[in-house]
Formats: C-alpha cells, structure tokens, sequence
C-alpha cells in the first residue's frame, strides 16, 4: 500500500494545470460550446502535442504508457478547467476498446491517428431499447438497433458499436461515420459537451469490422466502462473541487453588513460540510482509480461506490455553492453555472447515482463482501 | 373548526371555473409549461389579463374601491388553485402585487390616478429596483445616489437582479437620498419611466439559460420629485410595507399545488417504478400537505381581522424550498433526457420536438433556475435570522 | 372555514396543562415507568374525574361529547407532560369501537365503567401472522391467532379482538380477560408504556360477544384507526413542542465561550429548523384531526399523511435537540430523554413512517388527488 | 500507487487469524454483541486483554521499549480490522490509548515503571475527568481548584461525564492550578487513585439504560505532587497531546466495517425488501468506503512519516456519524421490535430470549446511545468550528 504521487504525476499535473490556466478560461468554454461542434481543433491538437491523446495507450502502440492514475489526473484537470473536448468518447472509450481488443494491426492502423489527433472515436454502447443484433451476412454483418447518449457522436470519424452476436456473445464493431444504414443524431448536453443517438438501420460492415475478431467482448466492455466511470469521476472531483474553492473565495470577499460573509458561523459550517464532501468525492474516486487494475468484483464495487458517492455529494455541493454564492451564483457570469451543469451531467453519464446505487447495495448485501476493506490481496 | 367550503365558495369556484375555461387563449398553457424563467412573457399572458380585467378580477387583492373584488381570503385561495390547474399565471406581480399597494396605501391621489388604473389593465409593465451589486441581503447599504434639484431628483448608480427590466416600461426602485444618520433613513421610493434618459439596461444571463435578470444604470437620470412614493428619506418604510403585504397577503398553496400535480402527472408518465423518487415525491406531499394547512390558517387568521405575525418568513422559506424540490424531481423523473440542452428561448417558440417530448427540455432549466427561490426576494438565510428572533425567541 | 379555537377549547387546555403540570413532573413519568403495572390508579381515577374518559363519548351514552378537537387537545397536553396511562387504548380504541359499533344496551352495558375508571380495554389488532379468524361453534365463536402491539393489553379488564368472519367478513369480538384459551404477554415499551402479544388459542366466547352483531366491521375498524393516529399526532406534537422548548430554553442559558449558546448563528439557524419543523408537524395534525369528520379519501390521506410527516419531523427533532443539549441530553436526567422515547414510538405504532409513507404516496399518485387542496366541500 | 497488501501484510493477517481464534473466550462475543453502551465492561474483556498481554500485542501502538509491537500503520489496521470481525474491543482506551502515551511521553521514569505495566497488564483500569458541568466544549474553562500544600495538591471541586470512573481504579484528571493569566496556563494534569480519601462517584443514568457516565466529586483530595504529569501549568499542552495522538493515530475503519458487516447480516436475516432501508444500507457502505480511503492515505502517511493534518476533526466528526448512521438503520430494520424496551443491564446477564431474538433488544438503546458519538471527545460544532480554520481556512 503506498498511496504517495510520484514525481512524474505532480509534473503531469503541473503541466496540465499550466496550459488549461493558459488556454482555457470559462469564456473559452462557453465559446466552445455555443460553436457548431462542441470541440476546438487547435486545443485538440495541442492535447496530440502534449502527448495527452497518447497517454494510457502502450508504448509499444506508441503511447506514453501511462497509468489509472495518470488518466486521473489529467480527468480531474479537465473537470477544473471544464474541458469539453471528447476525451473520453475517443481516448478512454474508443482508444480503451481498441487497445483492449484490437490485433496488433488493427491497433497499429487507428491508434496513431488517434493519438496524432486526427481521428475522433465514439462508443455506441447504450441501448435506446431492444439490444442491438449483429447478423451474420455473407461478406460481413448487417447491424440492426438504436442508441443512445453516445458521447463524442457528432465528432467522431469512426464508430464503436456493440452489438449482440447469436445467443450470448457480444462484438465491437468499428462503424466508419459514412457507412449506409448509420444515422447519428447528434444534441448538446446540458454541459456543452455532444452527444448523439445512433440509428443502425441493417448498417453492413465487413466481417474485419468485429474489432479483434472478438465474439466474447463482454468482460473487455465491462473494464472499458469501469475505467471511464474512474475517469469521469476524477473529472467530478476536479470540477466539485474548484466549486468548492470558488465558494470560499467569493465568502471571504462579498462583504455584506460591513464583514465578509466567511465571518457568518451558520455559513462556515456549511463550508466545512462541502469541503469534507469534496474530500470524500476525491476518496471515492481515488479508490476508484485504484481498483482498476484488481480484481473484478473490487473494480465493480469501487465504480459503482464512487459513482454513487460522488454523485450525491456534487448534488449537494453544487446547489450548497450556488446558494452561498447568492443571485450571482444562479447566473452564467461565473464557471460556477458551468461546474453545476457539468455535475448534472455526471450523475446521469454510464447510468445514475441512484442506478449505481442500488447496484452497489446488491454487491455488499453479503456480509463478506461488506466487511472487507479497501486495501486488497 | 373546520376545514369545509361553504356553498357560497363552492358557487364562486364553479365560477372561476366557468371563466378560465372561457378565457385562456389557445397556446397560453402550452407556454407556461415550457416556460423555464421564473416569469412567464407579457406576450403570453396580456390576452388572459385583459380578459381578467375586463371580468373585473385583474387585481382582487385590492381595496374594492381601487378594483379589487373584495373576495375573501379563501375565495383569494379557490381563484389562485384553480388559476394554477388551468394553467394561468400572474401577469407582473411587480405591479399588481408589489407597486399597485404602495401606491394604494403611500400615493398621492394623481400617482393613483395615474398608475392604478394601467396596472389594472396591464398597459404598464413593472420592475422592481432593489438590490445592487455591494447591497444584497443588506439592502439598507445601498449607494444608487438621488439629488435634489429644483423639482427633480438627478440620479446615479446602479441595480442589479432587476427582474424583466428589458420589458418593463416602469420601474419603482429604493435610491439613497441622505448619507448620514442611520442607514435605513436615508432612503427613498422613486417611480421611474424606463425610457427616461440615462437610463440603461444590460442582460444577465442566468445559468438555467433564461435572460430574467439585467443591471440597470442610472447615469444622471433627471426623475421629478412627483414621482416619489411617501416622504423623502422614508423609502425603508415603504419597502417594508410592500414585503409584509407580499409576504402575509399572498398564499402559494394554490400555485405550488398545480406544480405538483404537474410532477404527479409527469411521473405517471414516465411509469417511475424508482422506489426513491417515489419516496420523494411522497415527502413533497406531506410537505405541501402540511404548508397548506399553515397558509390556510393564515387565511383563517386573516379572515378574522388577525395579523399572521413572524410566520411570514417561514412561508417564504419553507414554499421556496418546497418550490425547489418539485423542481428537481422533475428533472430527477426524467432521468438522462436530462443530458439533452437547448438554448434557444423561448421553448415555446423555438422547441421542434414531438408534444410529449416538450416538457423535457423545460426540466433542466427550469430545475436550474429554482435555485434562485431561496435567494431572491429575501435569501433563506436572512428569513432564518428573521425567524430566530421573531419565531424562536432568541 | 374556520381554524379558530372555541372557547371551550382553550378552557379544556388550560385546565389540563394545569393538572399535568400539578401532578405529572418527569420524576412521576419515570417512577410509573418502572412501576409493574406501567399505570397510577389515583391519576387514573383523577382523569374520570375531569371527564376525560368520557371526552369523546355522546352524551346519551353518558359521554362529554367532545369532538375529535377537543380530544386532539387533551392528547396534545398527553404527549407534553408524557402520560403514559392507557388513556388511548381505553378510551380512543377500545371506547371508540364500542361506540362505533355497539348496541345501545352494549354501549351502556359498558362505556359507564369505562368513564368511571373501573374498566380498562384494548383493541387486539395487529396480525403477528396470519389473520386471526372466528370459527363459528354451537353456542358462540371460537378464535385463533395471535396479536401484537395490542397497546394497554397488560391493563386491560376487556380486549377488543378483530377476527375474520367467513370469507369476507370482519368481526370485533368483546373477550374478558379471564376467557380461556386468551393469553396476553406483556412487555413495557420504549417509552414506559405497555403492550402485549396476545395469543388466542381457540379462545371461545358467547355469540354476544360480538360487538352490535356486526360483520362488517371493516369500515368501522379503519375509522377508529385513523381517530387513533390523528390522536396519536397531537401527542407527538405536544412532544416534539416540548422539546423544541426545552432545547432553546437550554441553550439560552448555557453559557460556554463566555455566551449562552444561543448566541452562536450556527445553533440557532439549527433550532429555527426544528422549530418550522415542529410548526409543520402541528399542521399535519391539524389536518389529520380535522379530516376526520370528512370523506373517507380525505381522512385516509390526512392521517398517514401525518403519521409521516410527523414521524419525519419527529425524528430529526429528537436527534438535533439532544445534538443541542450536549452531553445532559444523552442523559434520563432530562424529560428530554423521555421525550425522544415518546417519539420513537410514535414511529412505531400504528404503521411505521415509511409505511405510511407508501400509502400516503399511493393515494397521491393521482393528478387529481394530488392537485386537490385541503379545503373539503 | 496502490492499494495492495503485501505478503508481509497477509502472513501478519493470517498470524492474527490465528491468533484470535484461538485466545477470544467463549461467550465474549455475544456479550459484546449484547453491549449497549460505548464500552464494553472490563469484565467481558479482561482475559482476552491478558492474552493480548501475553502475546505481548496488549499495547501495539506504544514505541517497542515500552512494550509496543513495531507494527507498522498497515499492520495495525489489519488488526483492529480482525479484532473487529471477531467481535473483540479494547479494553481500557483510557488507559492503552490516552494516558498510557502521555506517561511515555511526559512522565518521570519512576511514573513510567509505576503505571505502564498495569496498563500493559490490564491490571489497572483508568477513567478520564476532563469536562466539568459548566466546562463543556469550553474546557479551558474549568474550575477544578488544586492547591498546593507541601508535597500534595488539595484538590477541590468536580468532574463530570467520566466513563466508567466506577469501575475505575485510577484516573487522570485536568485540575486548575492558578486562576491568573490566560485560562490555559493555569491547568495542570495530575493522576488519581479512585480510593483515595475525598472522591465520591455518583452514576448518571443514560437514555439508554446504560450506566457509563459519572459526576467525581473532589472534597479535599490530597493528591501527591509527584502524581502530575509534566510541569504546573502545563496541562493543557499535555491535553492537546492526548488529542492529537488519539484523532490521528487510531484508525477507524476496522472497527466501524465489523460493525457494518452486522448491520448487512441483521439486514438479510431480517429479509427485508424495504427499498428505503436498502437504500440507506448502500449509502453508508459508499460513505464507510470513501472514509476508509481518507484513513487508508493517513495510514499512508504516517507510514512514510508524514503528518496528517487538519484531517483529524474530519474523521472524528464523519465517523461518528457514520456509526450513527449504522445504529439508526440497525434500529429501523427491526420494525417494531424497537417498541420493545428491556431496562435491565448489561443484557447479556439480564435477557431471557431466544438467541435469535435477542440483539433485537440491544437496537434501540444502541440507538440512543449513538447520539452521543457526535457529542462525547469534541462536539461536532466543535470540530466543525476547528474544520473551518485548518480545512477550509476560513
């Protein structure tokens, strides 16, 4: 057990947080996200230039090998700074997919133009309704369903689709954008970032589409999810801490009855109240981050767990800073409107605090399960 | 005692009934439900005020000889429920509820005669200048600066929050007329036309995606002293009439009710088997359950001659807050469309969704803006420090 | 529309704060408590003497004919100075079904030594398991099951059992205390009161002993039932005033730092939270009593509506008042410990808060009944 | 970074395993489980406390000269954990935890030789008199008075809340030692024997049922001065000592999770469905995690010897609730079995039920024992206070 941040963790977050400081202030942001895409190319180059779009994929992919909690800290920046690109749709998710399933060619033909920041990627894994089905076709497969909430939709070049192959397997297709028979209808979320329904209407790829030729993806899937609840959870935290921070800032300055509203004891109890929340989120998701690379069942309880912890604790924390932030609290003036739609956004992202939730409460409904610690064999 | 309708108000509520399903344009509900902002457009609301006005029933609240009806407070209670289920909404409190009574009970008989009857008929259009940017819940701190010359004030300074100052044509506001002595007595209620020179107003857009708010400057704006509202440097007293009478002589019970059988209706359709939103939606109503029950005693008090005291502020912090968490479980009902953001504003005009897809884009934003109720008109905070005093005794 | 307190009512407050303040100080509450009986048999006779056993009945039966006001006051007064006398059971329950459902040779055979003190009764209710059922014999019936929370069973001269008739019907049946084949476990409750568990082994009773012949006693049952919770409410909210009482008379006279706690901004936006909470729950009791001469819809809403919310008031009540008392509040030294007893029992009888809750949220999940005020036509 | 147990760390576990299994006395258990006070009486415990002595595992956390283990951080939350699964508790806090580590660090070595080794040996049983009935949460203020006269303090005046000082036989006490200065300076830390001449003990009953609290009356106690515990007038820094080494060197979780890991057993025993009840049960799970997380990186801390911080208020004020919140959730999983009340102690001599039946018993005076978590060792509002200036820098 050793829970110390090694030095090339504090220079990737030094560096993150000097060229977010630098380059993207909230005016940034909301001129991002009123824009047609959602995304800015030349930001989106600089993250290829800084290594960022290559940074948990393998060296010998021509990554920069880096870790869980690499990936964590580079979310929770982006969560600070309200980073709309779609990092996750194409690093975590559809790089995560690739270099999880991908054949050495298949991972040497997209991972670079990913990491070049040429090519955006997209998971389409949310079913609107019936599962999705992949038929066998004489070259290939005619796929068949509808999804939904598919983060990075609008922008990306190529899609990952899962869909049911037979009785109980389960593929990952790469949809190219034009393939006929694929309609994505892209919409803005709430915090700016894009996100689309798919429509495959027997959209026909080639039998190379299965990504690595995998009937049984289901277990590939489940760590690809896990891992971007991780991420997106570092993200929260980053946005719930600088909420929070901006919150004491403004007390110890907006004077009202000729003190500044900090000296109020009814309102610094409430700051105590979402500063421990902000630092049991950061708990919850570095547990998160570091369950990754165990065993399922801890991966599982340690995703769902911070999903539902954290999620509560942004409700609380974002309507707690608005209002002791007061009427300049419940306008766009401040990041503080942009931090409180980006927490909406991730209560309700890879299923809900209260559908993590009562997952979470199935997996320790077993004695055993509840009584174990964190730290792990 | 008890809690039953007489067959006189059970006539007037058939009445009421009989008149709105008469009077409320096409569209009219439609563009409330899908109204985000606190405040629903004049647009929308001018053809059903006018029809309100020429029934007589524009402002009941008022003094029968100013044009009220000279209802009883649960007649007030049956008019606004019912307004509430049809899907009606209140033109601009700002005037019929805020201004209308101070000029009623503070005006000279020419400020009478020159407003009451264009608030009555909705050709005026109010807003209310209070707060500024140093002076929010320590309002008796403000700075917006009126001198005397000759028989204007000149004034200088600045508003914030002034709700729907982009469309109102008047506005009655708090400016600082004495700089010394105590604070409160330096402080004066002036009428202002929005069109006066000098007189300019600046968007402020709100989080939930709705410009409500503006700050309005006032930069040498010559306002003649006619226009002041009771005696000079006597603005404090004034303002606090204005907040008991809005605060004791308005019930929410019926509004709030119509939200929530709104949100019982959208759960319904939703078909939410989520046992915690269930819950949720369960606690609201014993909550709104138990709130009606106070108004009604305060309605009870106030049709017995009685004043309702300290229990004001607990209304307005408690509906607000009630208000708040219909708000959020609509959103919470209808789960990730909540992801889905649309800019555009007015919903009503710019939405290309199928009718029973609307209500969802409101959901958010609406959610959003509620944050406000326990800020504006009085934060939570300072009616719990009013209350300390006058509910609890300390 | 009329919420003003009559007269007769405020004179039917001020003479039982009078005599409870007189009479019933903690030290008595707890020196009954640990009593073997749970009851004073002097403040017993006392109460038939004030009239307040026969409060509710009519006067033909020899009753004050008090209406459910004037019997939501006395509980109310109960509730502040703890009584714990089996005044609910006797007279609201067990009174209560003999007046609803009795002859008028029954109700004269048996209210007279009821408002005179000499009989006690309870109403065995509550299934532990399955229904209990009457089996008709030769001569009369037989009865079988077991009851539970049958509150003043310990006391009682006379149990009032609910049995199911044949398929659909339901009877109260008079059973004396002696019967064979009746047996009654007693056990003291948290707050010092008495219940029991109630056995009835093919207890078997005359063909008279079911009260006014009836059936059907169904709607009759629920009646009573909901009297008894909005009764049970007035008595919670005389607990929960009287501990919101005592906790900001505490706290302006216990001086730390130099001030009396009250000072603090922090404690006392606290004690204006239970204080609206306790104004709420009076509400809700308000309503309750007074649904009780409306439909049966509106009853049913008004009562579990104000078991729940007075339960949830309750709780919070009772946890931030002895928060606010410090260490003295974790003591029996104070009524308080007495009060938040009270309180957990409330909880308890009758349906929990939850399960109120649920049937509260059952009736509402209709637009129409949810839009519908409290004014009755 | 990782969260991984090192083989080291599993061998120590197992050797733990072992080690409980073997040395746990019959019966200690469900006297512990039928425990409704805070602590559990020493009688229950005292020959598990000579295993642990003989094992020489009595006191882990003292420095090894003094009879410590050499565990490291990691080590010992493997052990309160296990202790915690196999329904074990400490003995005598006051003791191994409080005074024991200020006799090490402040004492003379004859107060070392005296006290360590009946502490280690469980042959001595100590009581902690602190707050005073007007010294609350403002312990500065207290007003017990020594004197000195020759070699003794005479010592007058009282203490009160002092757990267990009946079943004490020493104890260890702030007294007032000048009343001049600033309120801290004149506050020494002197050791009682409980039979000496002039104490008196009177119980304080809890809502409960429970006897753990106590007033200790000083009628001219004549206490040897070689009973204080570092200079005159120093008692205060000597006190914060105490503090610090308690909140930041005691690990929670193991305790808290064992008691969790009941709350999920009573949970499916009781077969409930209850979504609510569910719902809070995954809820204190996810809130025990993330705590367990924030004492795992102050494990990891002090491991590499670092200084926690400020983080100790927090983990005070966050697990007492959370074991609150398992008391209260234990409660109402029992329905209305909690209307059950069994007044005699300890229920463990005192039930007559069926095994099955009786931890439903100890539910609700577990209950209302729990309230004092948040009160007893620092008031929340206190270390909410505390929280404000070293966490949030307010």
């Amino acid at each position: 057990m050793d829970l110390r941040y090694a030095t090339e963790h504090v220079i990737l977050r030094e560096s993150a947080e000097r060229f977010l400081a630098e380059r993207y202030d909230y005016r940034t942001v909301q001129r991002i996200a009123a824009s047609e895409t959602g995304w800015d190319r030349e930001v989106w180059g600089e993250f290829a230039k800084l290594g960022w779009l290559g940074l948990p994929f393998a060296p010998e992919d021509g990554g920069n090998g880096g870790g869980t909690v690499e990936l964590a800290i580079l979310m929770e920046a982006f969560g600070k700074h309200l980073v709309i690109e779609p990092y996750l749709a194409t690093v975590v998710l559809g790089g995560g997919l690739i270099a999880a399933l991908g054949s050495t060619a298949e991972r040497q033909a997209m991972l670079p133009a990913v990491m070049e920041g040429e090519c955006q990627l997209a998971f389409a894994h949310e079913e609107r309704d019936v599962p999705t089905r992949a038929q066998r076709t004489n070259d290939g497969y005619s796929l068949r369903g509808g999804k939904k909430v598919v983060l990075g939709g609008p922008s990306a070049d190529t899609l990952l689709v899962s869909a049911r192959l037979g009785d109980h397997g389960l593929g990952i297709f790469v949809v190219p954008r034009k393939t006929h028979g694929l309609t994505v209808r892209s919409y803005r979320m709430v915090d700016g970032r894009r996100a689309a329904d798919v429509d495959l209407n027997d959209a026909m790829v080639p039998t190379s589409a299965l990504l690595g030729g995998n009937e049984d993806a289901g277990g590939a899937v489940e760590a690809v999810l896990q891992r971007a609840i991780a991420a997106l959870s570092a993200d929260a935290v980053g946005a719930i801490g600088a909420i929070v921070k901006a919150t004491v800032d403004y007390a110890k300055t907006r004077v009202q009855f000729g003190q500044p509203i900090a000296n109020f004891q009814a309102l610094q109890h409430r700051m105590v109240r979402i500063k421990i929340k902000e630092e049991e989120a950061r708990a919850a998701a570095l547990f998160a981050t570091l369950s990754l690379d165990g065993p399922a069942a801890i991966r599982a309880r340690a995703t769902s767990g911070a999903k539902a912890k954290i999620g509560r604790c942004a409700r609380s924390v974002h309507q707690e800073a608005i209002q002791l932030h007061g009427a300049i609290g419940t306008t766009d003036e401040l990041a503080l409107g942009g931090y409180a739609k980006r927490l909406l956004a991730y209560e309700l992202l890879f299923g809900s605090t209260r559908e993590h939730l009562r997952r979470y409460g199935a997996m320790i409904a077993d004695p055993k399960v509840a009584g174990t610690g964190l730290l792990m064999a | 005692m008890d809690l039953l309708l007489s067959s006189e108000d059970l006539a007037f509520r058939d009445e009421v009934r009989r008149f709105l399903a008469d009077s409320i344009p096409p569209g009219m509900s439609r563009a409330i439900d899908l109204t985000t902002a606190f405040i629903v457009d004049p647009d929308v609301l001018i053809d059903f005020h006018r029809a309100l006005h020429r029934k007589g029933w524009s402002v009941p609240h008022w003094p029968v000889e100013h044009g009220g009806t000279g209802w009883s407070p649960v007649q007030r209670y049956i008019f606004d429920l019912e307004c509430g289920h049809a899907g009606a909404a209140t033109y601009n409190a700002s005037g019929s509820h805020f201004v209308g009574p101070v000029i009623i009970h503070y005006g000279t008989q020419e400020q009478k005669d020159k407003y009451l009857p264009r608030i009555r008929s909705g050709d005026d259009y109010w807003a209310q200048g209070y707060s500024e940017p140093g002076s929010g819940s320590d309002l008796a701190s403000l700075k917006t600066r009126a001198v005397a010359d000759g028989d204007h004030y000149v004034v200088n300074g600045q508003k914030i929050w002034t709700t729907n100052a982009h469309r109102a044509n008047r506005m009655f506001a708090l400016v600082r007329t004495a700089t010394t002595g105590k604070r409160q007595d330096g402080i004066t209620f002036v009428l202002f036309d929005m069109d006066m020179p000098g007189i300019t107003v600046r968007p402020i857009m709100g989080n939930g995606g709705d410009h409500e708010f503006n700050e309005v400057f006032f930069n040498d704006v010559r306002v003649p002293i006619s226009n002041r509202i009771g005696e000079e440097n006597k603005g404090w007293e004034v303002a606090k009439f204005l907040l008991e009478f809005e605060r004791g002589g308005r019930v929410l019970a019926g509004q709030v009710r119509a939200q929530f059988a709104k949100l019982v209706q959208l759960m319904i359709a939703r078909g939410h088997d989520d046992s915690d939103l269930r819950t949720r939606l369960a606690e609201i109503g014993t909550d709104l359950d138990a709130m009606e029950m106070i108004d009604i005693s305060v309605l009870s008090t106030l049709q017995t001659g009685g004043n309702p005291g300290p229990i004001s502020s607990l209304l307005k912090l408690r509906w607000s807050e009630i208000r708040q968490s219909i708000a959020e479980l609509a959103m919470d009902a209808i789960g990730d469309e909540a992801l889905r953001w649309f800019p555009e504003r007015p919903l009503y005009e710019t939405l290309q969704l199928p009718p029973e897809d609307e209500e969802m884009a409101a959901m958010v934003p609406r959610y959003l803006n509620s944050r406000a109720f326990t800020i504006m008109g009085g934060t939570s905070e300072i009616q719990t420090n009013i209350l300390a005093k006058s509910l609890v005794g300390l």
